[in-house]
């Protein structure tokens, strides 16, 4: 079984079989060997590389929240065109996304109106606190999904730009 | 001792305060907005009173509505916890107009020690230190000029109305000043509707150290020793402890002396905290008066087995303070860890939502003070704070590691937190040694960063959890009606639909 | 320090002890029985070895497999928690002759300690008081009548190496003694494979006052003041508090030095209780040492600010006990509350089965050692406790309240516990004012029973949810395939079903 | 809806009826009036007689176990021939059953043997605790139904007496 789970923006190729007993796991061309799975509830456990993980997780969807060790892990599966978070849209630069759920307060710009790369596009606010999606690219405002005084949800798309000139 | 009391907050201060009210036997009234109708604090509560709407201007920093509610419900006194109205002079002056007790202090001391300009002129008369600069509110650039020329560059500006970092410019060289002058007003203007700036010595690298104080309406005043707050992210606090490791008994009873002074000079009543910086020199200079029991709070309670928020309480009824400054001691070390609703892989952005799946952790040492409950959906419209974890040991080492293993076992699934990141802080070597102050976490960025260790045990675990919860279900029926068997090898479909 | 330690125990101490481990940098290592392959002190274990099937004779108190376990995993030192072997002279000299350290007083110590009448007449020779009566055991009638007389009635039969109760007669009048005698031998013999018996002077309504004392390794000697014990059923404790409302300080005084005494005159180390009877004229007995960490050893680490199990640790590990009697003090008040699968109102008769729903409570002043988790089903095979609840607070009242609200908090669904009755108990006059002694249990029967008030409400509401979950469910499918919809008045054939 | 529920062995009789948006529960001819009914979950809420009331329940078949101001409530649904406890037993007279879940250590009786009232029928050990089983009654053993060393659950039957007379 193959799957193609995304952390941090980092893709991982993962491809599972089993093998007698164990569960073998390959992740970017090494073997975990897996032995002892449980799976109960939120909880799910295994040995692997000598050592017994109990790691608890909870599953949204595609969305899988792991933690392990005190620390958490935010995977998600991708198979599907998903909406990147800031970082990735600034490489990509055309489609700009709120990178947390909240009320949109205010989207300065209209179809048509051409923006420069820094220039800010829409401010959207949750938990007293306010983020600036500014334009990453020089280029002129195609499409517009949302309007002022909506909720909007994490990575859902709010404006669209058309490529002019990349700085 | 007041029979009614209504509380003006909601989340895990709402309950804090709710349950020194059940402790003294009084009723306690709450109120929330519809965004809250099944939110954890009111459970606490014994009758509670719907508000407004979401938005904290609509309901919890609704003066005529909380009023409104106090007077349905006969409250005779109202805790405001912290944030929205608890530091709002109109908000006390209403209660003082209609009778009833405002816990915290008078409407006019609020007045003075918000006022950021008012009271560094009072705490400069009492012989406080302060940190070089303006006495008082200039609009010229050339008093600025002149000004960051006598105390030295670096020098930051700042609004006199502000707080949590908007307003401030910090300005290292003289032809920068003006448009940094120009660009804090714009920001004060926007944020407080005051554009009044001035301009202090900027201290590098400071520690954050703070004093909480008692004074009782006879105006007896006892401090209950410092909090070290150094650790902060975008200008709020995320982690405090006691004592701070900066402190040596000669500086803590200095610096204690002056929060008494401050705090008298003020002509301040209730539970208040003075606020110094303290530079690389080991000199503190006074900060401002936090006027409400604060976030921090339950690290002195730990240490000086002090109940605040029952002192609060206590006071506002006219109970005299019944122990003196030398009963107060410090025992073992308290560490505090702010459990945020936010992502500190993407810039600490605030993440509301679903909890699916909630454990919190207990035991010798452990203190949870909690405002939310698994299958509750944290609403988008408030603080993004989840809860405080609390340790206290014998001593600073153990406290570190006890905080370390409470963290462990706080589990949070369904919503992103802070939680991971904060066990990263209690690893950090600067942090293990009390070596720190307030740009730890920029100066420690890279350390704080999620480590690589376990993330492909993470990815191997996600990978077993969709493989399990296919496996688990039942063999899809195809539109057609076929049923087919399914074996991992069968499943390398899903290969093919992901994206490239 | 160890770098591995064995926990030979289960449950909440089990993961006590892990903690106090894991904040000194050691390995945990653990041991269950097949009983308990998903409980929950193995979550706090870095290593765990199967050490038989369910019956404790066959796992937790099987010295040789726990040995072997040791040896597999390496261990350094075995901490044996309470209760099981750790008082167990036997598997203290397992351990020394394999070299690993018992954590915990020596074998020779514990023989010593766990015989009444050897440690009645080590107590006397060092001037600390005992109860009047045998100074040895004796099997003639004629000599426990000489000496009834001596001590005047009452008097009571005990069993040498007893506990729990079980062989111990009490004696009203001259003509009852002989038979009780001979009852007690044989109930000493079943229980403990010893017919020995002893008489002493029966105290009428006494208190249960315990010291906690440490001794280093250097024969350093320290005690943490009192535990007062008294609320007991069936003679086993199920609410402690300190400091006790009966000693004042003189008496505080003279009853740490006397358990001072005690301790040393046995030559013990490590943690250590001494055990004392309290009468109504403010004598104090001697009565025994209980040579472990005990059930009751939270509410001493909150009044003291030390952590007992940390010190039990640090001194078997040789380290010398580095503060001074006069360091410490007892600050505030705490109350442990013991939290039982068991039916106070069917005689408190144990219920084993699944927790379909637990929350526990938290926040100021609130700690819980917890052995349970939700989903979990509970074994039969060992001791009810579930969990012990344990507040502190800055007096004796406030700590009443917060534990009543605790208890309130604290919620577990699916079997029977002794929530409800803990909470009665806060509630009762006699326990309010500090006025009760070792028959409160007794005495307060009918205070204690489950008020009617609520019942109503409680009938009311269970029959809400039957009915909700029928409405919820889909309309039933007769056999015929008909399908009928449900109204409330359709249902009225329920009743006929009913058993009259 | 009428039911018939079983608490502490005093029977209760309860009929619910709706009336508009309110339920009226009838428990022993007193009437309360339930409004702002909430069920989710392991929690239920109403108010009544002016107060409002915050519950915890779970239900295990007939087994209701509640939890209202710090009390617990356990509450079975009568609607089977159920086996008393202890206290019931003794009026009745005739079922000999275990108060507890746990082991079966002594059986000293077998069927024919004849017991007087007082007499050890069955010890059932559970976490370190020993309940003894005794005849309510004079009589006769009729049946029984466990062998020594069998795990037994509460309120099993163990042992059968045929009255003979009641003393």
């Amino acid at each position: 079984m193959r799957y193609r789970l995304v952390h941090l923006n980092a893709e991982y190729e993962v491809d599972i079989h089993k093998e007698q007993s164990e569960f073998v796991v390959r992740i970017r061309d090494k073997d975990y060997r897996i032995s002892e799975l449980v799976v109960q509830d939120n909880a799910i456990s295994f040995r692997t590389e000598g050592k017994r993980h109990s790691i608890y997780f909870a599953r949204d969807g595609e969305k899988i929240y792991v933690t392990l060790d005190g620390e958490y892990y935010f995977i998600e599966l991708s198979n599907r065109t998903r909406y990147g978070s800031q970082g990735e849209e600034q490489q990509k630069g055309n489609v700009i996304a709120s990178s947390m759920p909240g009320l949109l307060v205010k989207l300065p710009v209209k179809v048509g109106d051409k923006v420069k790369s820094g220039d800010t596009l829409a401010i959207v606010e949750a938990m007293k606190m306010q983020n600036e999606l500014r334009s990453p690219i020089d280029g002129e405002v195609k499409k517009i999904n949302c309007k002022e005084g909506e909720q909007v949800d994490a990575f859902q798309t709010i404006v669209e730009i058309e490529n002019a000139t990349i700085k | 001792m007041f029979k009614r009391i209504l509380i003006a907050n909601r989340g895990e201060i709402a309950i804090r305060v709710a349950k020194a009210c059940k402790e003294l036997g009084i009723i306690t009234i709450g109120i929330f907005s519809t965004a809250d109708e099944n939110s954890k604090h009111l459970r606490y509560m014994d009758e509670s009173y719907k508000v407004g709407e979401p938005p904290p201007q609509a309901s919890y920093l609704n003066i005529n509505a909380i009023m409104a509610a106090a007077k349905q419900g006969g409250a005779e006194a109202i805790h405001p916890g912290y944030g929205f109205l608890a530091e709002n002079p109109r908000f006390a002056e209403a209660c003082e107009k209609t009778g009833i007790v405002f816990i915290g202090p008078s409407s006019k001391a609020l007045s003075l020690v918000g006022d950021k300009i008012a009271s560094r002129s009072t705490v400069k008369k009492v012989g406080v230190p302060i940190i070089p600069g303006m006495q008082i509110a200039e609009r010229e650039v050339t008093s600025f000029q002149k000004i960051a020329k006598q105390v030295g560059y670096p020098v930051i500006v700042k609004a006199s109305m502000g707080g949590g970092g908007k307003g401030m410019r910090i300005v290292r060289t003289p032809k920068d000043l003006e448009t940094s002058i120009e660009a804090g007003q714009r920001e004060a203007k926007n944020a407080f509707g005051d554009e009044t700036v001035y301009l202090e010595k900027y201290i590098e690298r400071p520690r954050h150290i703070e004093f909480q104080v008692l004074r009782d309406q006879d105006g007896k005043t006892v401090h209950l020793f410092e909090r070290e707050c150094s650790i902060q992210r975008r200008h709020q606090k995320i982690v405090e402890e006691t004592p701070s490791t900066a402190l040596d008994p000669e500086l803590r009873r200095r610096m204690g002396a002056a929060a008494k002074k401050v705090i008298e000079a003020s002509e301040y009543t209730n539970a208040g905290t003075v606020e110094f910086l303290l530079d690389e020199n080991h000199n503190f200079y006074f900060l401002e008066v936090n006027a409400r029991v604060q976030v921090e709070h339950p690290i002195t309670e730990m240490v000086t087995g002090v109940d605040l928020v029952r002192q609060q309480i206590m006071i506002a009824a006219g109970a005299k303070i019944d122990f003196e400054q030398s009963d107060i001691s410090q025992r073992g070390h308290a560490i505090e860890a702010r459990i945020y609703a936010e992502d500190p892989e993407n810039n600490f952005l605030p993440c509301p939502g679903k909890i699916v799946f909630l454990n919190e952790p207990a035991g010798p040492g452990v203190r949870v003070d909690s405002g939310i409950f698994q299958a509750w959906d944290v609403p988008p419209h408030y603080d993004p704070i989840l809860s405080k974890l609390i340790v206290w040991a014998e001593n600073r080492d153990m406290a570190i590691k006890r905080m370390s293993d409470a963290l462990n076992d706080y589990i949070i699934l369904g919503i992103k937190t802070n939680l991971g990141y904060l066990k990263r802080i209690m690893g950090t070597a600067k942090f293990i040694k009390g070596e720190y102050h307030t740009h730890f976490i920029d100066e420690n960025e890279s350390k704080l960063r999620l480590r690589d260790s376990n993330i492909n045990t993470a990815i191997a675990a996600a990978s077993l959890i969709v493989m399990e919860s296919k496996q688990g279900a039942k063999s899809p029926v195809e539109s057609d009606g076929t049923r087919q068997p399914t074996t991992p090898w069968q499943e390398i479909g899903d290969w093919e639909i992901c994206r490239r």
